[in-house]
């Protein structure tokens, strides 16, 4: 009798929390959005049913949780936590790139540039509201628009804040086609809308080949602390361009990207426990990553029009694809072409707007980079 | 090796655990069992609620059986093209592939519907 | 001439016992069978190739075995001994388990449940022959007819144990077709075994997308030590019916779970190296496992019968798919579905049967969370 | 930096180590070989002890290669199902592949024997 | 709870980090730009000094693009082949592929291409 | 302003070395022989860009190379200095495998054990050079001409100098095509070369499923430190042989090794920063590793020779297939088939020489173990 009373203490029944039941609506409302609206599935599904699992309550001791050590979930959480499995992903990520519209058209590249400033305005709201700094730039990251890196670099410099970030960054990534067009229209006229751009030229093997070999040394060279990000991107471009190694390139992008999602998909999601994710933190953190989502925006699109200050009429760019910059492959850039032919519906930018688009990774890995160097401690 | 009696079942809360945990068990797959034999009907009192406020409320089914449905001569182009791309896969040349899925970034430039297969390869930059 | 002899020492031949040599043989007859027979190959190859290994004698201290720390074999052990393959494992079934038969017929699920005696009658047989309270459960669990649920538990509770509890669950899960015929027969009439069932019938979308979230709930917050396992389960299963993550389960259901089941049985298979497993204990342990199936086959029949004395004449189940509910899916479904035909060539009960087959699953993982929670000390 | 010098190789037991590991690896090799080289004859006296016991040993074999060999309509069928997977898995729309094997499902109602797939896919539980 | 004032912001060195991370993202990302523009001038340079050192450089291209034009008879085996494979693929008994590959064997016996495929795989030992 | 004088100083510009320089050329030049003249491009390719990777200078401490620990290239590193992917690789490399020619012919497996002899004489070369016997025995095992063997014994013996011996094993066994044909024509007579040889009979099922079992046992019991490699490999190649396993076998032969081949490329690669490889005794590593392939390429040639004193006419080897003996699956075998067309276009060598080429791999696994189990500390 007395077991069972214990056993019964021990239900998640007896010990669920108003919190943990918020959790688990969130939780499910991420699994519907990413049904029912076709909003990134592939991971709102695997961090939606994680948080689910993470917000059942259970005792303490057992190693159950995610900051159990010893269990299940802590161990697959490792590979989140060390930092692991996001270059793995941007393995697979650069197994599956085309770099090919980035490479007809390098002034677009800037535009990729421009989008991060995003954030580094973001880095000082959050100072200004009272982060450290090391919080600060892990917050920023989420500017950046890519999933694997704003993890990796809240892993390094904010740990306890890795949950609501990269929630933060995958919904707001999610949420591009909602966050952009508002901002798009606002900061471009209809005529600028309608401006056609030239086909890209055709690029060859060669130069698809050295690109990813070139790149990285530029990348690295210059911001050491993203060698781990961009050289497995690069890397995996390599792959996948060199011809001689698709099997290789193949499987980095199907098997090994897919059980690397899995695991930290479900593996974040749990990591979101109401009494380490429902604080005032989290709040700010998700308040201050919708902005630099605006900023990153505006960044691209103003960027874009200051180029074409310095343009002849022939080769001005669009400034809708600057939009594109912050990354959030291809989600931005679909948003672009989409708004683009709106105004003007025999106007196709959607593969003009993939060069800023995959630039906005490199640049955002680069940001990274420069800011585990300088705020690690 | 300790003696083999009944002592051990009682000192070992034996027939507690037994009746505990048959009595989890059963209440477990009970609940998922009332749960299911209830869904049909929420899901309907769902429906009704949801088309009084919206009309048509989830049209991603329909699209999605609308579009399993392929037009004529798209079947045509595709039967080339995957005995193409099977051929090249036996003879393990895979390069080609390659080069082919390449040469089709031509026809993305015309439609933006093709590229969700891009987004659901690749949704973490 | 010194390092010769001493090198002879040290190979094969001088250190061989009959107990290594005893359980080549066995490891031989593992594969024969499952090749032979067609008795699961996919875990009998992999567990016997593994005996095999793991009885070849070495000399001690060069980290060659499974209990040598810094071995190989050790870092594969280590998913199995951290209990982190199982869940993995799960992950990949769920994603290939079509639970729709059970969601057209909620009543059968209790078969499931039923079934779960032969896992605490045998408990109580195991305290009784004076195992520990934590050895008992886990030599219970064999009962429950699931190779990832009885190496989790016993990794738990009593990993001394986990080498024969481990084949034990795998060897008699591959002779479902022998042990269940016998008790079937004993224990229904020509009459039941004749009975049709109602076609199922057709379940909708939007089911199989809420069950896999609402049956994680009700299982996780009754028996939260069960939360790894079901969760993962359900999880898989979700990437599944959702469609939108088809990408996802395809993976977890082929390359993921492959690789697992690879390590997992060829490591298991290594753990039972003679002096480990050529024990009095071993021999307990195969003996209340073939009790633990027997009691649970009878379990699901009679509850079966049982229900039959409430359900009106069109309604009522016939008691063969109640031994279905041991789970071993798909053979004991497969079982149940051939003991039917040879009564009556017309009567298709295999679907009926895949009701309480996965049921079961569902069944023994939360016996397995509920004696970890009462038994972990 | 140690000298260069035949010493060396005596005090690392250079020799021994050469004539011993040339002699394991002659041996294992060697007995493989003879064990290879009898084996044709072993299973022939196997099987001649085998068959005076019970009739027809081995039709596994047989009924593969039987099985191998896939009946008119099943390849007419075949074709069309293949090039519609694969359109489908072209498209990036993979769900629909999916859908498609569900709707497959009538089918296994009446044929046991297919479900030995799915026993290939999970034999863990 | 730390103030919320702009005197963070000095304190942790704010504008600092932001002037040095955009000047570090543009420097990176110009710099790439700067040598993607460069690249077909260097590259045309690079086979202008080659072509007068050797004749045909690169042949491995023009190979690559030959190659990926299958001949007539080619095609139509490989239509029955495909659908036969992908036949058993999807009937589960993947056995019998393996039969059939190793039935193959024989026509490797007489091109020694073909076993490129095998390298492929297996590049380790 | 500190800051970015701080910064700066840290950028892979100002810390570059010549050492790091000669490196990145190397990189590169590995991966344009992949690419250009095809040399191996599933590990060179990896290896190259993981040689790149490797030597762009960081800032030490901030856990970003391979011998930092916490980095990600450390946890890598890990699976190949604790020697956990070559036995994974020699999973795939079984499943792959087919040994029915040598079954077919059981005395050209000699072949492949007199090409061993590489091993030996190297490592009396190495003694001889002032190595300790430890890394005197790993540099030896560059003459299997494997690379998962040379791998996990160099891990196990002289973990200081895996870099230069993987890259060693990988590269001679790329330049197989440059190395064996001199010395195959200096050792051969044109007529020894257009030796035909009878076509090897059909090998039944039973006989491939009973050779991994049999072999693996033969071989373990003689030399126990071969357990892990010689395993796997017969593992994987009843995986695949045994019909009924077929979906482990595909896994482990594509979506495993790829994941593996990967990561052990890459992190190889990485591990041979400037400092650590540029070294006198690497030099000489190199020289022994070229001499070792010289040596086995003669020994298989002429224990051909010596063979073909006992043989009848009609049964005489072919020595160039004696060269296969080294392994390098199947570049050698290519190659002695290729000089054997020159001198004979009719004459199809490749079958007949596969079978040394494997039998090669098992005997520099026997050698490893041997050598790991006499010298391991
Ligand atoms: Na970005
Ligand atoms: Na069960
Ligand atoms: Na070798």
């Amino acid at each position: 009798m007395d077991m069972l009373l214990k056993f019964l203490d021990g239900t998640g029944f007896s010990l669920m929390t108003w919190g943990n039941a918020i959790m688990i609506v969130i939780g499910i409302v991420f699994i519907a959005l990413a049904i029912v609206k076709d909003y990134e599935p592939l991971l709102l599904v695997p961090i939606g049913f994680g948080v689910v699992i993470g917000n059942i309550p259970f005792t303490a001791g057992m190693a159950i949780g995610v900051y159990e050590p010893g269990s299940v979930l802590s161990y697959i959480y490792y590979g989140v936590s060390q930092g692991i499995f996001p270059p793995l992903i941007f393995l697979g990520i650069g197994a599956m790139t085309d770099f090919s519209t980035m490479l007809s058209n390098p002034k677009l590249i800037l535009l990729g540039a421009a989008a991060q400033v995003g954030i580094f305005l973001t880095l000082l709201g959050a100072l200004f509201l009272g982060f450290t700094p090391q919080e600060a730039g892990a917050i920023g990251i989420i500017g950046g628009a890519d999933g694997p890196t704003a993890i990796f670099l809240s892993a390094k410099l904010a740990p306890h804040l890795l949950g609501p970030i990269a929630i933060a960054a995958y919904s707001y990534m999610a949420l591009v086609p909602v966050i952009q067009p508002p901002i798009m229209k606002l900061l471009t006229t209809p005529e600028e809308r309608r401006i056609h751009m030239k086909p890209p030229r055709q690029v060859s093997r060669r130069e698809r080949i050295i690109f990813p070999i070139a790149g990285f040394m530029i990348c690295a060279l210059i911001a050491p602390g993203s060698i781990v990000l961009i050289g497995m991107l690069f890397f995996g471009n390599l792959l996948k361009e060199s011809l001689v190694t698709d099997r290789l390139a193949n499987t980095a992008r199907n098997a090994m990207i897919d059980i690397v999602t899995i695991l930290l998909g479900v593996s974040v999601g749990a990591s979101t426990s109401a009494d380490h994710f429902l604080t005032p933190q989290s709040l700010l953190v998700f308040g201050l990553g919708a902005l630099s989502f605006c900023i990153a925006t505006a960044g691209g699109i103003l960027f874009a029009k200051f180029m074409n200050l310095f343009l002849k009429d022939g080769d001005k760019i669009n400034p809708l694809i600057g939009a594109a910059g912050v990354s959030a492959v291809p989600d931005s850039a679909r948003v672009a072409h989409t708004i683009g032919q709106k105004e003007d519906p025999t106007n196709y930018l959607l593969m003009h707007a993939m060069a800023p688009n995959v630039a906005g990774v490199i640049g955002s890995a680069i940001a990274a980079g420069v800011l585990w160097t300088v705020l690690v401690r | 090796m300790v003696h083999v009696s009944w002592q051990n079942v009682l000192d070992g809360h034996g027939f507690a655990i037994t009746l505990i945990g048959m009595a989890i068990v059963f209440a477990g797959l009970l609940l998922i069992s009332l749960f299911i034999a209830q869904l049909p009907r929420l899901l309907a009192l769902f429906d009704r609620l949801t088309t009084r406020a919206t009309r048509p409320a989830a049209p991603s089914e329909a699209v999605a059986e609308r579009a399993a449905v392929p037009q004529g001569e798209e079947i045509m182009a595709a039967i080339s093209l995957v005995v193409h791309m099977e051929l090249e896969r036996l003879t393990g040349e895979s390069q080609k592939i390659t080069i082919l899925r390449r040469s089709g970034q031509g026809a993305i430039w015309a439609s933006a519907g093709k590229v969700r297969s891009l987004s659901q390869r690749s949704p973490h930059a």
